[in-house]
């Protein structure tokens, strides 16, 4: 199995999260991160002071797959998260060794 | 330290210059003359059995109460069209001195409800707001434990000492716990309970303001016995000197309506030294230290500016028309000031804050303070504007060209924001029937006032510090402390569970 | 563009029916006749020097002073039992014609704090917990910078061309800045300083009220601009033709007891207009765009529940039967309208809501604002029942049938709620001595006051729209600003750090 | 079920002893009389016509008349010095009976304000804050609904059935919908209209004060079925006991200045009757059930203290000394409790908390209640610091020794702050024109009223639940909608989008 | 090293915590998280707009470990976090090359 | 590529920021975490109850690098947050099998 972490603008996630029921992909798990990257923050005052954010606010998506699934899956992401503006985010596939569905104990993708 | 003395000396030295300049002036001038006389008179009313004003200058004495007494005469023909007629009238049918007009105690009952509301909710919220997330409730605390010490310390002793007895620099303990207060004792026009009470209130926000500029860093255990030393060696003998008919209203005639002095400068002085001997909390000002909370700030500041009706409008301990203009005049100078600092940010940084916003209206609030009973709308207008730029200029720039942590800038706004009211209100006033305003140089009092203020809370505060020091074994929280948050070091609790 | 006409014509459409139905009844019954006296009243107190009240059609002003004279007579009358006695026998003893009774003074200086803590921090709270918590600062910036703002205009022209002079539509610059009013000027039985104040802080929530229905999408600078416009073309000159002696009290008999045409209704269509030359917010409707801060609705709408007793019983301008009865209906209305909206909610979505039951109170008190010096308890229920049904459908059914984006409902609760108001003001009436009820058909002076501060309301609203596009270059802010929040777009803040 | 007759048990033990120790006094001693003639006096405002006071003890009556004359002619000569003496002045110049004071009417409409401002937003927030997240709405909502109802139900009928007739424990139907009250109907010296309002305050928070004792689990519609049951049968009848003429008043002399038994033992004993019934909450006491936003708890403590002067000081009815007194001790006492709740958690944990000292307060404000018109400074320290000891050791001990789920605390402060407070209002009085103070031993009429209280508020509640049960289909949420909070399973909404 | 990550429901947090001290671990990281699966979301209502909301507050639970301690954990997490009912959640595991405690440097095992 | 996530203090991210971004790595993401193991936690009172907080706040951070550069980060990082203080934290590296950056559809090193 494949897991995908996805880090996206927040405000794509409804997109995204269409694309992948799309390709049949209805279990993900979803954080709110701050990332920081190439895109710029912004400047924030304080009586004066002004610091510059470079946290800015991101989503983290986290689906595991079934190995064949993984492409589909990623295709969906990239491309409802894609505004063509920087600061998009990234995808990062990696493999996981085993799955487990607590309420049921199944393992493997049956758990998906 | 060396700070500490640095910016004594500026304010000082900026002082002395307008104050030799006026040397030649006499000070018996129209303004003050009503003003000595109004306080003699306040003095009169707190305290109708000490009706000699002085021991030591028998002569001056009978000059000054000539004067009061001409003044209250003055007073009493404005009445013909204001509401105390009807009291005179009163005081005819029933051959009585002193009696409760209803109007007046129904006002001052809410004043005093409005003058708690300023420092909880109102202060406490401002300063939360300000805070780091890890540190809210220790601001929090630190305001409701200020609001409870205090009340008990004025309950006590505090009374006594500020507005009884004919010190120069202290009253006595004739009212010790209230000796002699009943249901039936009368101050002025309302219940002395009510005097008493609406005062107390001034005695709490006046040393828990002060908490905005250690916050984040200080002992809790510190914190109370610092106030407690400070209100009683600051705050009470200020109060005496200036309304209690003390030095500087005796010899120096200070206009002081609402607390400028007394309440703001006394504050913000005090808070300088604090946070000049505490030294700067952990990470300033490398690491940014923004609110956590900002929508608590612009509420804590909305209550603030409402209760400020209470501070400003009930230091007139009446309904009447000088409480009308005090509520309007208090009301234009924080429009402005707030304005007036939005529209500085706006230029100078390109973004109007919501916290720039805030920290004006209260900048405005305090400079208005002394004047609310002698200005007009077009002096508010003035005072507004120049307590904006001021405090602006030092929370912006000379805090940090200084060096020196104000944490929540309460000696930028409310020390340097007192000053700026405590001299304008030397300037400008009002006709009471015609409104017309004029300007008028009675600078003079207000200065030595504003200078004899900054020196003896100066000195005291040093010294409490010292104190509390020994007490406390160290008036600073722990390095530990500090970046795990006073909420959890000192009381225990988190603020938040989201 | 398209709705704006739409709405627009289904509001003159509503009204036209009735208002055929009433031509011809005499306008000269009882109530009506009592209004115009009380307006005449109203006007002789603010300006005692202009005793004419109009200029072109003398016979009819004599015959109005006439009527204004016996509804005055009236209330001497009726004054042996009330406060009013009292002075009375003042003005018998000291020949004098003016005065200021302290009781009276005392509840309209804390009524003035009361109205302003309605927009600081009362509404800027409910919309700041309305909105997502990325604009948080910004609604609470605008409802700040306009309390700021406005007090300043309000002082410097506001007074003067609202309530001096006696022209139809504007009033003049008698009292531009002020001029003219000291400590001891008069109004009715208060200074007159405190009439002003008071009168300030409804110019201060009537262009805040309208920040909600373009939230989070305006340029802050935009916003600054059509709110000094607006204020100047559409608050003064309505407030000069209801409450100023111009053409709808005149004219009309308008009953306004305290600002449901002026305020409400005013800045209700004000708010439509803007949210549909706006045009909606990115996302919406498809996305969801819940409160951030929900206990922030519920505080906010708790504080202008509280303060609307100063709005309303205020405006009686004495602390008196008639501003006691006020607050009663004000409190018996709101929780009439607040429980009907969580029960339609209840019966109609299956839960009843904390945002709905804040929503329904609002509306409540909305719609009792005019009726409320003239309503008994009963009338209060059924004005109340009634704004909760119809703003209920207003805001749920109707704003999503025609797709306007008016953020935070200002047309559909204030705007419709006015309107049900000041219908229904014209219905019940409660007898002064034995508080018995009665129905009369008083509408269609009502109806006509409705219709003409929505058109003008609707007319100045477009064209200062318009103008602050061309000074702004555009009113709207970038679609990546309003993805970013305006907090930081606008203001550089973020409203949290927790 | 045993540990609600285990603790009912437990207080009337306390009780009984110094109970009979005081059987062989007669109850005839000073301060019982004037008490006694106060109340006959506050009966006769409220209903002029019903002079006699009791139908069965003819005998009796006319004693109990003769004292109340004999003391209503001690008011009247201490009058000579108080603001009492213009209204004696003008009844006499206009042969009338009853007449309005502005100043009273100011300070009234005020305190209804204020003790608005005490239930929403005050005690909602306090509340709010101290639930977890996931039940901050339905806490607020509860107390906004609690607000709406009541407000219906003391118009339709409560005021009647609690103020009118002159039955032993319920009043009559005369007043229903308010019938005869209009715009000039008077209540003593001020409207009735504003006296009506002013007792629908008390009628609001009361049950609201209950909601803290069941909050998060609790059915929303068995909460507005019970709240409605109760109020009807123990709010009412124990208001007419104690304050309209019936049972305790007349037979026992109950002294209730403020509602200490009306109001805080009733709603106490009603807290702890539905926490036991309704059982713990899912966890407790094993997962830590912290508050989600202390802030907000402070914020609530803090506009109940300042609302709370509404509450006390407007239990008088009029602005005059006794008026300033009340807020005074009330003051005093709410510092004093918090202080040494502060003091104690400090020595005894080791740590003062927030929660801490903002419960203190309110202890203090709760046992002085009773007391705010009788006792003087001195008294209210030591009522303060009793509430604080005893409470603190409810809240921490005795609550988790008996192993009942009062989630707020209400019984342990509101309940027992609440007996603490009607206990020692028997004991310290002060002199009105001196401010002596002195000890009285008058504690048994106080404790039967407290047991009275206690054992109707007890079986009232118990039967309301019972009767709630059957109509909710149990009283109590589900196990998964507690698990997933009562905001989203009872009104469909989150509290923060943070 | 195996990297233990489990989606729970927020209320068996402790639980949980309880059951791994158990078989002996003492140290894990939680992240709130919100999870989208096929347990239903609930419906709000804003002013006559109802809206679905499908993310559940769920509670991420990371637990590093031994190879051999691996499947211990995963038993004990499963079983302390079964509630029977849909939503309890699920458990990845996957391979960690290294771990290193940053305060003494130590490596691999030693580091847990 | 490798996964490198750091448990650290979360007043040390500013200079662990600082210290990556000298080894020449300008991406990562964060997330507020709470923490478990030896350090231990701190007591809170509610009302007389006390209760233990033994979940304390921390930072995690992620960052994807390219093989070669994993142990320099590694590095950078342990010698940034190192307190020498219990609870200072742990690094966990892992392997990824592919990355991508969304706006550009670049894959593998070129994506980070
Ligand atoms: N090396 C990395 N490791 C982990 N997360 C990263 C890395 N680089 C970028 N990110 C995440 O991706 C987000 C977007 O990256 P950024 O460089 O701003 O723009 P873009 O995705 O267009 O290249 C960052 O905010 C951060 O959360
Ligand atoms: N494919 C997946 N990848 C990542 N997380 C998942 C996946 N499927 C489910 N989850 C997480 O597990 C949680 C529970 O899943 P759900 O389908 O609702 O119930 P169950 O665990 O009983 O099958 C979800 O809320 C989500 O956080
Ligand atoms: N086995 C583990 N798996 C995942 N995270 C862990 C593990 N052990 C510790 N942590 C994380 O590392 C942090 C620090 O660990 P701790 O044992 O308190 O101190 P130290 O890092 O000094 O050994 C913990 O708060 C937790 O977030």
């Amino acid at each position: 199995m494949k897991k995908i972490e996805a880090v996206i603008k927040p405000f794509k996630l409804e997109e995204v999260k269409d694309a992948l029921a799309e390709v049949g992909i209805e279990g993900m798990t979803v954080t709110e991160v701050k990332g920081f990257g190439r895109q710029k923050g912004h400047t924030e005052i304080y009586r004066g002071s002004e610091y510059t954010v470079d946290f800015l606010p991101k989503i983290k998506l986290e689906v595991v797959v079934a190995d064949e699934a993984a492409e589909g899956a990623v295709k969906a992401i990239t491309s409802a998260a894609n505004t063509g503006k920087i600061g998009d985010g990234k995808v990062f596939v990696s493999s996981i060794d085993e799955a487990i569905r607590i309420r049921t104990d199944e393992t493997g993708n049956e758990a998906l | 330290m060396k700070k500490l003395f640095l910016i004594l000396t500026i304010l000082l030295t900026l002082f002395v210059g307008p104050l030799l300049g006026q040397e030649a002036e006499q000070h018996t001038d129209a303004p003050n003359t009503e003003e000595s006389a109004k306080t003699a008179d306040q003095e009169a009313l707190i305290d109708s059995e000490t009706e000699e004003l002085t021991d030591e200058e028998r002569a001056k004495a009978v000059a000054d109460k000539a004067k009061a007494e001409a003044w209250l005469e003055g007073q009493s023909l404005a009445s013909e069209y204001s509401s105390l007629n009807d009291d005179d009238k009163r005081s005819e049918d029933y051959a009585i001195d002193s009696f409760v007009v209803s109007g007046d105690t129904a006002w001052m009952i809410v004043a005093t409800a409005l003058v708690l509301m300023m420092t909880i909710p109102g202060l406490s919220l401002f300063y939360g707001g300000l805070a780091r997330r890890k540190n809210v409730l220790s601001v929090l605390v630190q305001c409701f434990a200020c609001t409870a010490l205090m009340t008990l310390l004025w309950t006590i002793y505090g009374y006594s000492v500020a507005s009884s007895g004919d010190g120069q620099f202290f009253g006595d303990f004739a009212k010790v716990c209230l000796k002699g207060m009943g249901v039936d004792t009368v101050s002025g026009t309302i219940p002395e309970s009510v005097y008493f009470t609406f005062q107390m209130t001034f005695a709490i926000i006046t040393p828990a303001l002060i908490v905005g500029a250690f916050a984040e860093r200080m002992k809790f255990s510190a914190v109370l016995i610092f106030l407690t030393l400070w209100f009683t060696f600051s705050y009470l003998p200020v109060w005496h000197m200036v309304w209690g008919g003390g030095y500087l209203a005796e010899k120096w005639h200070a206009i002081d309506f609402a607390g400028g002095t007394v309440v703001h400068i006394n504050a913000g002085i005090a808070g300088l030294v604090a946070c000049i001997v505490l030294g700067k909390r952990e990470g300033y000002p490398k690491s940014p230290m923004p609110p956590h909370n900002v929508p608590f700030v612009l509420i804590g500041a909305a209550l603030l500016w409402v209760g400020w009706f209470g501070f400003n409008a009930g230091s007139e301990l009446a309904a009447d028309g000088v409480a009308g203009m005090a509520q309007l005049v208090t009301q234009v100078a924080a429009a402005t000031a707030a304005f007036v600092w939005m529209m500085a940010e706006w230029i100078l940084r390109g973004k109007p804050t919501a916290v720039g916003i805030a920290t004006g209206a209260v900048a405005g609030l305090v400079a208005i303070t002394p004047a609310s009973g002698t200005v007009g709308p077009m002096g508010a207008i003035a005072i507004g504007a120049a307590a904006a730029l001021v405090c602006y200029w030092t929370a912006t720039s000379l805090k940090h060209a200084l060096g020196y942590d104000d944490s929540f800038d309460v000696f930028g706004v409310h020390g340097v924001g007192g000053i700026v009211g405590a001299l304008l209100t030397g300037l400008f006033f009002i006709k009471a029937d015609t409104g017309a305003e004029y300007i008028e140089n009675n600078l003079k009092g207000q200065i030595v006032s504003v200078i004899i203020t900054i020196i003896w809370s100066g000195v005291v505060s040093y010294i409490a510090l010292k104190i509390a020091d020994v007490f406390c074994g160290g008036i600073r929280s722990t390095e530990d402390e500090e970046i795990q948050g006073l909420d959890v070091a000192d009381h225990g609790e988190e603020g938040y569970q989201l």
